[in-house]
């Protein structure tokens, strides 16, 4: 697993949040196991998906990767330095590499905030500390030339956020991501707000973005056919666990897991020939609460293909064994006992 | 909700139907009288609340007491002797009952005039007896104080309701008599709501036949003068002690209304720090003296329900001089300005005038002074502060000049004595003169009237001249009267003593 | 259930230690900082009194040790549930206080009243006159109630009632259960004249509550439905709306209680307010501090009950350990 | 398939204006929208934010709030009756009980404090005239009927109580409750998950077959559209650009901007990673709408006549009603009736 | 933009017109006032209003004009209203904020210390703080503005748990910004709605207060005018002479509907939600 040109090794991310109880004294009486104990790594270049329903923990493992999260326990090692022992200062100064593109392009803006100085406060806090070597005209013609890549008219500058439109806001969030040049991006559901035809837009921008400056991507969403267009490779999460990961065509056409498959199944497809010819998995009922704790494997309840196994001893996230229901790709893994041996 | 509405309109309306004409008058005869201030407690030989001592006037007897015109009278004391200055013998009442129906002797008074002489009951008392060496119980009758020293005053401080005559049995069965009663008194206590009334009935085995007139007696306490005012002409009130006289001025045009109305021993005086600058110098002091027209602060602070006084209150027509007759009667800004000017503020003064927003603290009359002062080139600034902060500064002598409501007395030793004398207990002016010294030890010690009368006739002047205080006007005492109450008197120091003879329709 | 309320309710009594410890604490020390004493204030400006004798009156009036002792010492007794003893009257501070307390209540409780029986009918029809002159003459006549000071609305009613008899306590005060119509009569006024403001203040927050409401997506389905505007209004949208009033309704009932103050005052009524102000004027400690500690005591517990009624009103606020409410 | 042209139209939209009254000035929502829907059809109508199609809906019923809103035009014939000119009380007697509706948050149009179970016997009491028992009774089966498990104790549970997918289950249940001979779904799954989707979608689809309920899906989700509807209309910036049976709409849509909102999603079943296709600019601003077509300026077939008047709707031939809003077409009318 | 929304509404409008009167009569008070207002005038004590004599308003026990006095009360009721509000709103602002930022123990601390002065009926601290401080036209202000510490504490820190969710916050941190950054940056600007609202409601409350105050006695010193102390003084009186009670009471009555429906129009005009309504 050494991962040669890895930016960035997860290990073990745990991001538990306390339940807490008592009004004068207050204690601790059980967990949220938001994020229960997650592996992935990302290569230079490379964007990897997180993909998987409300409340299943990706927006927090991408959170604790940009340590907007405090971690329970685990490594998020980013070019070998692990951004989880870095003391308050380095953290400060490590955040120029790792950005951040968010959901909401609403509340994502601060709304009593000129275009200009959303794009150009990045920039503007390094530089009052020293850490970034930008005068103020360096700064502002910076904030042009971004707002040129992201397709945002120079006219722009001097509006306010709420005289935008959704994917106008989004673009402005991108630019403001990309002003420090940092080296990896995390985007957390970055088109999930916005309409068929603008999404589109700001896919591909995306897209050119990371062809022009190199960028790695964790991009969380929850729309399979979204991350399987942006992505190179995937991973489903399930209650705060991965429970497959591969590339994104692998993934698509052998998707294994059986929750994988159910997801899958129930993309709806712009095809009505296809959607009446598909054989729909329905799945059963909702997702359990993260706070209760429990062994085995988390999806056994909604599960069609659930053995007894699965309900004390929980699958870890391992390649498929050979002559299991079919050939499975280079770094596939999956994190169900139908394809491990005993 | 709506059900909560419909019971509340249901109330609403009942409540306007039933509302006036809820309460019926019983037979027995019931004097309301409207105060406004709270008795703070009853026991006669400890409180100091002005506000008790007018229930107090009501329970309990003295040995004797004032009439309505300062002469000493018999109460409690048929009659007395002074075989020499030095000798008092008080022949008391028979047949005189607490109202716990006990015989009241002699030991009774001399048990209350050692309680209050003793320093643990602490009682403001003490200071009028302190000359007392011993009592001697004559008879069941008959009691005998005998004096250290002569003090003329002796008969007229009895008289105070501090001196009042309690039972030893029921003090020490309720430590003192602040919540209970037990006096020998035309009424007893019946009910007290604090804050609300106080109801007294009618004393049975009172001494004096035919008093008292009426069967109850309920105080009702209301803050405000307007609203007892109007208690009285709607008829929710008999009577009420009103002390605004703004009010009075309204509710004496008023038909529906009697005002009684006539000067008391209260005194109201502009008083210096003596010790401080400016007022350590005697022509600043008379400048200001000089400055002050008694007749416009009365107009205006008072509405004119005073009269202009010298040291001694005018209602105390024995002693005390008119003020016509004294030094800076008149009101003069040339000799003012010239007076200070010789003081060395030809080009002005600047001082505080310490006041509060009470009655008591002056406030109208300060704002006047202020007024009249601007005239000789004063500049005083008025210094307004809370009731309680205004005794601090007076009781710390923290305040340059003060407005002050003093309360004076029929007898010219006990008030000057204690205010001007340089040992005087409320000298709090700071004052220090051998001369008025002089004068007051020796009126303690002439017991012939006449010396006396030439005694304090020279003082009044030279306390004018001195001006350790400019000394205004005597505020009247005044009660407003409903058209059913007949036979109430004014006392002059606020007692409510012939509540006892008044009469109900 | 039932014991998870019971468990919620001691919890939050529990809670009220630190912050009436905290009251307690300020009260006792903030009094003693006003110059003057009840001393002071006892022997005013007549009395003479000895050295003896006021060695002997400090020991009385508590001004021989330090006040910390004092502190300490009154705390003790407190917790014992003795408030000690008035200094100005020499009654017990708590009986006393307790026998003032039913009126203020009332008193409260009746403006409350006064304030939402005029303020919630009047809110919603505001809410439902959407027309604009309608709408800006509510709301001027609205603000206008908000901007009457108590005391001098009263002071002119006192003017105005005082020519008729009963309207106007006049020191002739009697408990509800001696009378209770006269007993209401009397505070009718009164209670106006502390309620009109937030009556003003309980129409502003219902109009306002209810237009929110109104938008909601649950009025449309309820209107989809086919429901009646009688019931879109009175069983969907009002029991949505009332909630923010009940917070604001608890949130003011604590401050009428502290504001009946002036409005005893000119009513000549023997409650709450009228015992603090005297005793302050007279600087009686004790006094003082067993109103401020009831006072706040009331408050706290009244910001209880409104949580629990807002909990029972709103079936999303579960009763649990959840901490405080914002 | 329910083939449309033979079927009776059990309602018919005609000319719908709606518009809002705002401080910019007055933003025409509903453009001249037309359409009709058939027994035991699913509609679809499939649009962006903004694009009209949640009010054309609200319009049907009266639900726009009024004001800002008002419809302004057009005609909604229900039974016989135009329901823009009858009496609110009629119109209220049709609500719930003839059109019912469900929403796109189920946890903001279910009432918080009512319980669920009272929230569905309201309406049949109302339409029903049934007692209280009754009605909580048959809650109770409609909760069962719409797959909540333990129904009988969950109807005295309240909105919060439930997870999302099982609060769009209650609206369902609710809406069902009275039979209703259409179903308008605003946006039914969009605050869900796709598997819960999955369910609910699953629900109406098979509650509809069963029981011959017409029902207009409004949808921003073509997918959706394509698994669901027997036919489609495409909304933009207020007018119905293109109206077809689903199968036409996927395989020949004609409408410029249709096809470009078909190319610009992405596919799980793609297999490339070409390039995806994104319509330029933004949606249009719906105030003072100049009188050109409102998809010209992101159109890479504008013509000239585009931009300077508004293209007429176009009735093509073939299968069942097809319509189109734009000049490209504008020689092909066809006349049907 | 907001200036030009003001204008619209006519709540709002009404407002400003009516706070706007009483700055005139402010200014020209201090040029112009028709009598002198503490000179006593033993001549016309307690005159009715009356053109003849030039008392339209009349005169008080002193004989001293009332508009006059009026007119000059206005500064100071203004000026205390105005310190108050604006010393309340820094510290309990200050406290509210950082409580909700920082949450947890920190939260807890500061809102109990602020539970504790909210607990006090706040007449009663008022009256305390007056009488250990004394009777100075600045320690009116101080003894009204702790009165507001809790309650700009508390809807300060309310505004910012729901504004700190939002996810500019998480951007500013991601860019390395600092708690002291975020706060008066970003959360503050954006909480500035409610506090607003709360201002315009203090700024009359503390009218009112004062005039408490005063009418107790504890307020600005005599023979300066405050319209507080005119009616407390005005009590005694008002019996023979309701106008000595009656105009001052008009004063506060219509700069407190001013600041309200100033107050009431800013809400309207800041509040998004009602933003397309009317």
């Amino acid at each position: 697993m050494s991962a040669e040109g890895a930016l960035l090794e997860v290990s073990g991310l745990k991001v538990y949040f306390p339940v807490e109880k008592g009004i004068i004294v207050r204690k601790r009486v059980g967990w949220v196991r938001a994020v229960d104990g997650v592996d992935f790594q990302v290569s230079r270049g490379e964007s990897l998906g997180l993909v998987g329903e409300s409340g299943c923990g990706k927006s927090t493992t991408a959170m604790a990767v940009a340590r907007l999260e405090a971690l329970t326990a685990g490594k998020v090692l980013f070019e070998g330095r692990d951004l989880a022992a870095l003391n308050p200062t380095e953290l400060r100064r490590a955040r120029k590499d790792f950005q951040l593109v968010f959901q909401d392009p609403w509340s994502s803006l601060d709304p009593r905030m000129r275009v200009r100085d959303i794009i150009a406060e990045p920039m503007q806090i390094f530089a009052r500390r020293g850490e970034l070597d930008l005068d103020g005209a360096a700064i502002e013609a910076r904030v042009a030339s971004l707002m040129e890549s992201c397709g945002l008219s120079k006219s722009f500058a001097e509006r306010y956020p709420h005289e935008f439109s959704g994917g106008q806001r989004q673009r402005v969030g991108i630019a403001r991501a990309l002003a420090l040049g940092p080296k990896l991006i995390i985007a957390d559901e970055p088109v999930s707000a916005l309409d068929v035809s603008i999404q589109s837009q700001i896919l591909n921008l995306l897209k050119d973005l990371q062809r022009q400056f190199n960028l790695t991507f964790l991009f969380i969403a929850h729309d399979l056919a979204v991350v399987e267009y942006f992505c190179d490779r995937i991973a489903v999460m399930y209650l705060g666990r991965i429970v497959e990961i591969a590339s994104s065509s692998q993934l698509n056409h052998m998707p294994l897991h059986p929750y994988t498959r159910a997801l899958l199944s129930a993309v709806p497809l712009p095809d009505p020939a296809k959607e009446r010819s598909r054989k729909r998995l329905i799945l059963k009922g909702d997702v359990p609460s993260p706070s209760i704790e429990r062994a085995g494997c988390p999806f056994r309840e909604r599960c069609s293909e659930a053995m007894e196994r699965c309900a004390h001893e929980a699958p870890r996230l391992s390649p498929p064994a050979p002559g299991g229901s079919g050939p499975a790709g280079p770094g596939h893994e999956v994190s169900c006992f139908l394809y491990q041996g005993n | 909700m709506k059900k909560f509405t419909i019971m509340f309109l249901a109330l609403a309306m009942m409540t306007l139907i039933a509302g006036p004409g809820a309460f019926a008058a019983g037979a027995e005869k019931v004097l309301t009288i409207g105060v406004d201030q709270e008795a703070v407690g009853l026991d006669p030989n400890i409180v100091t609340a002005f506000s008790s001592m007018r229930r107090i006037d009501l329970l309990y007897n003295r040995l004797v007491r004032y009439d309505n015109t300062f002469a000493v009278v018999p109460d409690l004391a048929e009659s007395w002797d002074v075989p020499d200055n030095l000798t008092y013998v008080f022949h008391l009442r028979k047949g005189v009952k607490f109202h716990n129906g006990r015989e009241l002797t002699s030991d009774d008074v001399q048990y209350t005039l050692n309680r209050v002489l003793d320093t643990k009951t602490a009682s403001p008392g003490r200071s009028y007896i302190t000359v007392i060496k011993s009592i001697d119980i004559v008879d069941r009758y008959t009691v005998k104080l005998n004096l250290t020293s002569p003090l003329p005053s002796l008969l007229d401080g009895l008289s105070s309701n501090n001196l009042a005559i309690v039972p030893k049995e029921v003090i020490e069965a309720n430590t003192n008599l602040q919540k209970t009663e037990c006096g020998t008194g035309p009424f007893m206590l019946q009910e007290w709501i604090p804050d609300n009334s106080m109801t007294l009935v009618k004393n049975p085995d009172y001494f004096e036949k035919g008093a008292p007139a009426v069967d109850k007696v309920i105080f009702r306490v209301i803050p405000e003068q307007a609203s007892l005012y109007a208690g009285v002409r709607s008829g929710d009130l008999d009577m009420a002690t009103i002390n605004d006289g703004a009010t009075i001025r309204q509710a004496a045009k008023d038909s529906k209304v009697t005002v009684m109305s006539k000067p008391g021993l209260n005194m109201r005086i502009f008083s210096f720090n003596t010790s401080k600058k400016p007022f350590d110098d005697l022509r600043v002091r008379q400048a200001v003296a000089s400055a002050l027209d008694r007749a416009e602060i009365l107009t205006i602070a008072e509405f004119g329900m005073g009269k202009p006084t010298g040291p001694l209150p005018v209602a105390a027509t024995a002693w005390a001089l008119p003020p016509a007759k004294l030094p800076f009667a008149v009101t003069d800004v040339a000799k003012g300005k010239k007076l200070l000017a010789d003081a060395g503020y030809a080009s002005g003064l600047s001082f505080k005038i310490t006041c509060a927003s009470t009655y008591e603290g002056g406030l109208a009359v300060a704002q006047v002074a202020q007024d009249e002062l601007k005239k000789i080139g004063v500049d005083a600034q008025l210094e307004v502060v809370e009731w309680g902060v205004y005794i601090d500064k007076w009781s710390k002598r923290d305040f340059e000049a003060m407005i002050e409501l003093r309360g004076g007395s029929g007898e010219p030793d006990r008030f000057l004595y204690r205010t001007f004398h340089s040992t005087g207990g409320v000298n709090n002016f700071m004052f220090k003169d051998a001369d008025v010294d002089k004068l007051l030890d020796q009126g303690r010690t002439q017991t012939k009237q006449a010396d006396r009368k030439v005694t304090y006739d020279s003082l009044q002047s030279l306390l004018t001249t001195k001006a350790p205080a400019v000394f205004l006007y005597c505020p009247n005492e005044n009660h407003v009267l409903g058209p059913r109450v007949s036979g109430f008197r004014q006392v002059g120091n606020g007692s409510l003593f012939y509540l006892a003879y008044t009469q109900v329709k | 259930m039932e014991s998870n309320v019971g468990r919620y309710i001691a919890k939050r009594l529990l809670s009220l230690i630190p912050v009436l410890f905290g009251v307690s604490l300020i009260v006792f020390f903030l009094v003693r900082l006003i110059p003057g004493s009840a001393l002071q204030m006892y022997l005013g400006t007549q009395v003479e009194a000895t050295a003896e004798q006021m060695v002997e009156l400090k020991r009385i009036f508590g001004e021989d040790r330090p006040v910390l002792v004092l502190y300490v010492e009154w705390l003790g007794r407190l917790l014992q549930g003795d408030f000690g003893i008035s200094l100005r009257t020499g009654r017990e501070v708590l009986p006393d206080i307790l026998s003032r307390l039913p009126l203020s209540l009332e008193l409260t409780v009746m403006a409350l009243l006064i304030a939402l029986l005029f303020g919630i009918p009047q809110g919603i029809l505001a809410s439902l006159k959407r027309n604009p002159f309608v709408d800006v003459l509510n709301r001027v006549v609205g603000l206008l109630g908000l901007s009457l000071p108590q005391f001098w609305l009263a002071a002119l009613m006192v003017l105005f009632f005082s020519g008729f008899r009963g309207w106007i306590p006049m020191g002739n005060y009697v408990g509800f259960f001696q009378d209770p119509l006269r007993n209401i009569q009397m505070l009718l006024l009164p209670s106006l004249a502390i309620g009109i403001g937030l009556a003003a203040v309980i129409m502003r927050y219902t109009r306002n509550s209810m237009l929110e409401v109104l938008e909601m997506d649950y009025i449309r389905t309820a209107r989809a439905k086919g429901l009646r505007k009688r019931s879109v209004i009175f069983g969907h949208a009002l029991k949505n709306a009332i909630l923010p009033v009940i917070t604001v309704a608890g949130f003011n009932t604590g401050y009428l209680l502290g504001g009946a103050i002036v409005i005893e005052e000119v009513f000549a009524l023997p409650g709450m307010g009228r015992l603090a102000l005297y005793a302050i004027y007279q600087r009686d400690y004790p006094v003082i501090q067993g109103i401020v500690l009831v006072i706040a005591a009331i408050f706290v517990l009244v910001n209880l009950a409104t949580d629990l009624i807002y909990a029972m009103a709103d079936p999303r606020i579960r009763l649990d350990d959840s901490g405080r409410k914002s | 398939m329910a083939i449309t042209t033979n079927v009776e139209a059990i309602l018919r939209v005609e000319g719908l204006v709606t518009g809002f009254r705002t401080g910019g000035g007055l933003v025409r929502a509903v453009e001249e929208v037309s359409f009709e829907l058939h027994r035991g059809e699913i509609l679809g109508i499939v649009g962006e934010s903004g694009s009209g199609k949640s009010v054309t809906n609200l319009s049907i019923l009266r639900l726009v709030q009024c004001p800002p809103g008002e419809v302004s035009a057009g005609r909604v014939l229900y039974g016989g009756k135009d329901l823009l000119s009858a009496s609110e009380e009629e119109v209220r007697l049709v609500r719930g009980r003839n059109i019912s509706m469900i929403f796109q948050d189920p946890l903001t149009s279910l009432n918080p404090v009512i319980k669920v179970g009272k929230q569905i016997a309201e309406a049949i009491r109302l339409h029903h005239g049934a007692k209280r028992r009754e009605a909580d009774a048959r809650a109770v089966d409609m909760l069962r009927l719409i797959g909540i498990p333990d129904a009988e104790r969950r109807a005295s549970d309240y909105p919060h109580q439930f997870s999302g997918g099982m609060r769009q289950r209650v609206m369902i249940a609710m809406a069902l409750s009275c039979d209703p001979e259409i179903l308008i779904a605003d946006e039914p799954t969009t605050a869900l998950d796709v598997t819960i989707q999955a369910q609910i979608l699953d629900l109406i689809r098979n509650l509809s077959a069963q029981s011959g309920t017409a029902v207009i899906l409004v949808t921003h989700d073509l997918g959706v559209v394509a698994g669901m509807c027997d036919s489609v209309c495409v909304m933009y910036a207020g007018r119905i650009v293109e109206r077809a049976t689903v199968d036409d709409l996927f395989y020949d849509p004609l409408h410029p901007y249709t096809r470009g909102l078909l190319d610009s999603i992405p596919r799980t079943d793609s297999t490339g990673k070409e390039r995806l296709y994104s319509i330029p600019g933004s949606p249009p601003n719906l105030v003072d709408l100049p009188e050109a077509c409102p998809f010209q300026p992101r159109c890479p077939k504008a013509q000239e006549a585009c931009a300077r008047e508004r293209p007429p709707e176009v009735t093509m031939a073939g299968r069942a009603p097809r319509t189109v809003r734009c000049w490209l077409h504008a020689g092909e009318d066809h006349h049907v009736s | 933009m907001i200036p030009r929304r003001l204008a619209k509404n006519g709540i709002a409008l009404t407002g400003i017109v009516i706070v706007s009167l009483y700055i005139i009569v402010i200014l020209v008070s201090f040029f112009w006032l028709p009598f002198d207002p503490v000179k006593i005038d033993a001549d016309h004590l307690l005159e009715e209003p009356s053109l003849k004599t030039g008392h339209i308003f009349g005169t008080d026990e002193f004989g001293r004009d009332i508009l006059s006095r009026i007119m000059k009360g206005s500064l100071v009721s203004l000026v205390i209203s105005l310190s108050a509000t604006t010393m309340g709103a820094l510290i309990g602002v200050t406290m509210g904020i950082w409580a909700g930022y920082l949450g947890g123990r920190w939260d807890n601390w500061i809102m109990r210390i602020a539970d504790i002065i909210f607990a006090f009926p706040s007449l009663l601290l008022a009256i305390f703080v007056m009488a250990i401080l004394g009777e100075k036209t600045w320690n009116v202000v101080i003894a009204i503005g702790i009165v507001y510490i809790p309650q700009f504490a508390r809807i300060s820190r309310g505004a910012i748990l729901s504004v700190k969710t939002n996810e500019f916050v998480r951007a500013a941190r991601s860019n390395g910004a600092s708690a002291i950054f975020i706060l008066y940056r970003h959360l503050l600007p954006n909480i500035l709605v409610p506090i607003i609202v709360q201002v315009s409601l203090a700024l009359s409350v503390s009218i009112l207060l004062e005039s408490s105050l005063s009418f107790l006695g504890l307020g600005i010193q005599p023979p300066w005018p405050s319209w507080g102390n005119m009616l407390s003084s005005a009590r005694k009186v008002m019996v023979l002479a309701p106008w000595t009670a009656i105009y001052p009471g008009f004063a506060i009555v219509f700069l407190v509907l001013g600041f309200n429906l100033l107050g009431d129009g800013l809400r309207d005009i800041l509040d998004p939600r009602l933003k397309n309504v009317g």
